[in-house]
């Protein structure tokens, strides 16, 4: 039985972004926020570092450097309309966080403390400039908390652990979506006048990433499969300083207080790549740095990683500190808690007596859904699907371009979360319910049935090991054609695979053996379009970078791409996938393309 | 702007005392008290003097000073009413419903009465010599 | 190496009550509980559940009783727990709430408490005129700083011998959030917590066991931010 | 009822700390102590109200058996005051309730009960034989 219910808007997810949009669109809608998991356990917890705004509160900064960095950051893939109202609303985004209690740290004259990011500079390049406004190395976990607790406050619907299957979309408008209801498998119908989904990344389909096991995309997929675009999926960021084969994150906030890379000769290698900004340059360009350095034989021990080392030994000796001050160990103990922790439990190491072993880890997913800058999501370069938004990471604003700068995702959520709220709300008064097919469920059940029914010889496990090796291999942070065509065509095969899926659970209580199955479905489906869209895209550009193109080529490919799922084969030939791709140009308003140099 | 303190702020936010802060207070103060007037009866009584010792005759030379009468009723007030509030406490762990918790705490305040007046009547009373 | 997991198991579609499954699983000294976990749900028996997301101690999902204590499955290392190899990691699902499938438990009553303290900033006055934030002072910022830590994830709330015995008790957990905002200095609504917690179910049913300190995987002072609340109570001052 | 018992029992099986020790013996001799008071006050109270009765009470408090219970109880009374006594003054100052200093003071508590009862133990247990045993103590 399908059971039914009715709000003006759903938000899918209940992460930073679907948080922010729910507490401002309830203030006259009434909402409902569908999440599979509980709010509090979202991956916006996991954030560390912090979160950028130009608010100068330590040293003189300003919204168009905040831009500039950004624009640049993105390899001038990003659309800088979007990057203006990021870099803009993000000082009022912050102080109204604040304002909602949120415990960021203090500087002696009480206002927010901030610190130094990867590729956060004054003066457009200057020097490396203390933007990102922070509460320790937790300040993800305060923006959710802060959020949900909000909502709290305000009494926002919530159905925690409803796993959002699909999206109905019929005639180019969105009228609800398909969740089931994890605790015992029942399909409900949310119908809504509009919807807004925040599900955050797919950083599962790799096997490295410092991503949660529930990132997998899955109403990203849902989207995809409606015959909707997909924006910019090529570009996946490699975050440099992942635990050594654990991919735990150790937050370039390290870096912001003095960390360096060292590799096994005891360089400081990335002075000799980065002169200006040093360890601190953006993390596509770290991240190849550190792998340059393995090739050349300078990993630790000839292995495939480096050192970061925190010591305040090695800090104040290369004068790595912010603004070249020395630090002391009580000074990092504050700052950076929890990552200390974080090597001192899954590494049993102590940063601050032995520098840590790092290696580039999956991280964020700059494309998504393609969306305008109030959220509303894109039916191809021009039109939007009514009633439609996306925000977050699953989201492709795009501010992130070509490679996203440290910091500036929980700003996008905000930013763009509290817009996509007030401008879903602002949809919500005038417009009446679209009604419902009534086979809205049909593909949902269908599927279920067909998971649950498995008696094949696959298991999903397997299947998942396989893609995430692959990806990881395949479509990492150095790629080529024929990797990537392995990867496309292993993704297809992954595929036939998946047809053939055993489950053991055929329960209804929590029954996860199934949805676990159905996750996978949907990354397989993602993961495609990110190895064909990768292998299409014949440059380097920021994250996406090329051995057999390796340079930036503005002339063919300044412009995000757009995949969708079609039958036709157009573009068969080289992704030898049911794929279709289609360009979208970049919006450059105030800062022409230029080489990037730190 | 810099004009901002650097001490911790101390504010006053007093939530009306319930029964439940004033047992608590209660449980703490009787405590204290408790150290001296339990462990030294509890010394005198059991370690010192020996139950083999004890018998009308003691009772009556002991209560013969009234000192000892004020001490007996202290402990009879403080331990009794601090171990029936207890017992009260661990009541309202094994009995979840309100009404239960209800009559369990009556139950309890009836007891500790009756007990109490039987107990300091006979201090009072004294030893009634047969 | 080789390590023998027995792990509490319960389904309510065929189960009438609780079993003990025993798995033997290879694992690496350095994997975590959850990656043992992960392997007998993949590879040995679909049908086993538990919660997780982040694997690294940070979204609160999977608090279970391992070798008799609540710890998060992702935060404790095989070598913490085992000397030998095929030695025997015992898995349980928490303590005083109603078990829905294994090790997965109903957390609506452990939220229900967090929601009653009001866990959320209440500050009506005006803003600060010049659109900025409010400010604060460092050490009124690090006054509260502990609680902040706090990722909900029951463990505290489910070692607490008196939240066994009567789950009316708010818990440690929902405490400690009431702590958070008590004890913030731009706060205003202190009063009306303290006098939630001043109930009978409130703070006073906390009789200092400690357990809930020695489970918080975040290393939050439990009892001790209990004990300031109680204080706070008790003379009517926050400081 | 059965998820009483097995809350009592899973309780138990809880691998808590010492803290946990000491909150369960605390209740327990509490209790303990509550019990034997409440019969020793109405049995005290026999002096006023039945004199001729108390003879009686006092003879059962000199049986071997209830001895042997006053010695436990004892050790029972001295517990308790000393871990209340701990209560209290972590109470009054929480910021004491630190790893470190609930484990030394826990283990202290401990030391305290038994280096304060072993005399008295020794001094009732020789009270016990002399007057029950070997029946030395005069009438
Ligand atoms: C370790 C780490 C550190 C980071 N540090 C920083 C940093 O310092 N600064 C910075 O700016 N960014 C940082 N980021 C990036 C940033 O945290 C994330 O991009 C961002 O939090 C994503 O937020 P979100 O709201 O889009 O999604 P999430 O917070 O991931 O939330 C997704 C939500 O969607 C729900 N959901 C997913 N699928 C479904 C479904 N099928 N049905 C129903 N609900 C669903 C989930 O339940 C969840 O509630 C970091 C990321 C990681 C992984
Ligand atoms: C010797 C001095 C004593 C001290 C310092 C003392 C202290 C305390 C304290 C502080 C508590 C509260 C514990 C808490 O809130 O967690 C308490 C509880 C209690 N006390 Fe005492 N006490 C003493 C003597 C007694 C006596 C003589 C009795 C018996 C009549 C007694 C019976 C109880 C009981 C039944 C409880 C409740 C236990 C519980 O809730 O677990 N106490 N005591
Ligand atoms: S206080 Fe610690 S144990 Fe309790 S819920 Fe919070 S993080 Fe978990
Ligand atoms: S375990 Fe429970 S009794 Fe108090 S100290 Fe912790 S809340
Ligand atoms: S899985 Fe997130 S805390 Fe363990």
């Amino acid at each position: 039985m399908t059971k039914h219910h009715q709000f003006d808007a759903i938000i899918v997810g209940g992460g930073g972004a679907g948080l922010e949009a729910a507490l401002h669109a309830s203030k006259s809608a009434n909402v409902a926020v569908v999440t599979k998991l509980y709010p509090t356990r979202s991956h916006t917890g996991t954030a560390q570092g912090g979160i950028a705004a130009a608010l100068g509160n330590m040293e003189p900064d300003s919204w168009e450097w905040h831009m500039y960095d950004t624009v640049k950051g993105g390899d001038y893939l990003v659309d800088q309309d979007a990057a203006e109202i990021l870099a803009r609303d993000a000082i009022d985004a912050i102080i109204e966080l604040e304002h909602m209690g949120l415990p960021f740290d203090r500087t002696p004259d009480g206002k927010i403390e901030q610190r130094r990011f990867g590729g956060h500079t004054a003066n457009f390049g200057e020097k490396a400039v203390m933007r990102a406004c922070k509460a320790a190395d937790r300040t993800g976990h305060m923006i959710l908390q802060t959020l949900y607790q909000q909502c709290i406050k305000n009494k926002v619907n919530f159905f925690n652990e409803y796993f959002v299957t699909d999206i109905i979309v019929e005639d180019n408008v969105c009228r609800g979506v398909v969740a089931i209801n994890v605790a015992d498998s029942e399909v409900h119908l949310f119908h809504a006048k509009a919807v807004l989904i925040a599900s955050g990344g797919f950083g599962k389909m790799f096997k490295v990433t410092s991503n949660a096991h529930t990132l997998t995309g899955d109403p990203v997929a849902a989207y995809y499969r409606r015959g909707l675009p997909l924006e910019d999926m090529e570009f996946f960021q490699f975050h440099p300083t992942g635990i050594y084969k654990l991919g735990i994150l150790l937050s370039e906030a390290a870096r912001g207080e003095g960390a360096i890379f060292i590799n096994d000769k005891g360089e400081r290698f990335m002075e000799r790549y980065m002169p200006t900004l040093k360890d601190l340059a953006p993390r596509d360009i770290c991240s190849r740095c550190i792998y340059e350095e393995v090739r050349a034989g300078r990993g630790i021990g000839g292995k495939d990683y480096v050192y970061m080392d925190f010591r305040p030994g090695t800090i104040n000796k290369f004068k790595s500190g912010p603004g070249g001050r020395d630090v002391t160990r009580e000074h990092l103990e504050k700052a950076l808690p929890d990552i200390l922790e974080f090597a001192r439990v899954y590494m049993g190491i102590d940063p601050m007596k032995d520098p840590v072993p790092i290696q580039p880890t999956a991280h964020y997913a700059m494309g998504g859904i393609p969306t305008d800058a109030d959220g509303r999501a894109l039916a191809d370069n021009t039109n939007v699907v009514t009633g439609l938004y996306a925000a977050g990471e699953c989201a492709c604003v795009s501010v992130h371009g070509a490679n996203r700068l440290g910091t500036n995702s929980l700003v996008d959520l905000v930013v763009f979360g509290r817009r996509g709220g007030k401008a879903m709300a602002d949809f919500c008064k005038p417009a009446g319910f679209a009604p419902l097919p009534i086979t809205a469920a049909a593909d949902t059940i269908a599927e279920f049935d067909r998971i649950r029914a498995g008696r094949g010889s696959e298991r999903a496990a397997a299947i998942r090991a396989d893609l995430q090796n692959m990806m990881t291999n395949y479509v990492g942070v150095f790629r080529n054609g024929p990797d990537m065509q392995k990867a496309v065509e292993g993704v297809r095969e992954l595929k036939a695979r998946f047809k053939n899926i055993k489950t053991d659970d055929t329960g209804k209580i929590f029954n996860t053996d199934v949805l676990e199955t159905f996750e996978l479905g949907c990354l397989l489906d993602l993961a495609e379009v990110t190895a064909a869209a990768a292998l299409r895209r014949t440059e380097t550009r920021g994250g996406h970078a090329r051995e057999d193109f390796q340079e930036r080529d503005d002339a063919n490919w300044l412009n995000h791409s757009m995949a969708y799922r079609a039958d036709d084969k157009r573009d068969a030939a080289v992704t030898r996938c049911d794929i279709r791709f289609e360009n979208k140009p970049v919006t450059i308003t105030k800062f022409q393309p230029k080489e990037r140099k730190y | 702007m810099s004009a901002i303190s650097s001490t911790p702020t101390v504010r006053k936010a007093a939530a009306p005392p319930t029964f439940e802060t004033r047992m608590w207070q209660f449980m703490r103060l009787s405590g204290v008290l408790l150290i001296p007037l339990v462990w030294i009866h509890v010394a005198l009584k059991d370690v010192i003097v020996g139950v083999h010792a004890i018998d009308l005759n003691y009772v009556q030379k002991i209560w013969a000073i009234t000192a000892w009468r004020v001490y007996d009723m202290a402990l009879l007030a403080f331990a009794f009413g601090h171990g029936m509030n207890g017992l009260r406490h661990v009541a309202n762990d094994y009995f979840h419903s309100k009404s239960a918790q209800k009559i369990m705490a009556w139950a309890i305040l009836i007891g500790w009465i009756v007990i109490t007046a039987i107990g300091g009547i006979a201090i009072i009373g004294g030893v009634n010599m047969p | 190496m080789k390590v023998h997991l027995k792990i509490k198991r319960f389904n309510p579609e065929k189960d009438s009550k609780s079993w003990w499954g025993e798995y033997d699983v290879n694992v690496d000294p350095t994997d975590r509980v959850l990656d043992a976990l992960h392997l007998v749900k993949w590879y040995q028996d679909g049908t086993f559940n538990v919660r997780r997301s982040c694997a690294h101690g940070v979204c609160g999902s999977d608090a279970v009783r391992i070798n008799g204590q609540n710890r998060l499955a992702c935060k404790v290392l095989i070598q913490d727990i085992v000397k030998n190899d095929g030695d025997t990691i015992t898995v349980e699902p928490i303590l005083g709430l109603p078990v829905i499938k294994d090790l997965i438990v109903d957390m609506e009553p452990f939220f229900d408490h967090y929601k009653s303290v009001m866990p959320y900033f209440v500050n009506d006055e005006a803003l600060p005129a010049d659109g900025r934030e409010r400010l604060q002072n460092i050490a009124d910022r690090e006054r509260y700083d502990q609680g902040t830590k706090c990722i909900l994830c029951a463990c505290c709330t489910t070692s607490c011998p008196s939240f066994w015995l009567n789950d009316d008790y708010v818990g440690p957990a929902a405490v400690v959030q009431a702590h958070r905002f008590i004890f913030d200095s731009r706060d205003r609504a202190a009063e009306e917590r303290l006098k939630i917690l001043n109930e009978q179910m409130g703070v006073w049913r906390c009789r200092t066991a400690f357990n809930c300190t020695n489970a918080c995987p975040r290393e939050i002072p439990v009892t001790q931010l209990i004990g300031e609340v109680k204080k706070a109570l008790a003379t009517g001052e926050i400081r | 009822m059965a998820t009483f018992i097995s809350t009592l029992w899973e309780g138990v099986r809880y691998r808590g700390g010492i803290g946990n020790w000491a909150y369960l013996f605390h209740r327990l001799a509490g209790l303990a102590t509550l019990l034997f008071l409440a019969i020793h006050i109405v049995d005290t109270a026999f002096v006023f109200f039945a004199p001729s009765l108390y003879a009686h009470a006092i003879d059962i408090y000199r049986s071997t058996p209830f001895m042997f219970g006053e010695i436990a109880l004892v050790a029972g009374v001295l517990f308790h005051g000393a871990n209340g006594l701990k209560i209290i003054v972590f109470d009054y100052r929480p910021d004491l309730w630190s790893h470190e200093n609930e484990k030394r003071a826990a283990i202290i508590v401990f030391a305290v009960t038994i280096i304060l009862w072993i005399p008295a133990a020794i001094i009732m247990g020789n009270n016990l034989i002399q007057c029950n045993f070997l029946h030395l103590c005069g009438e």
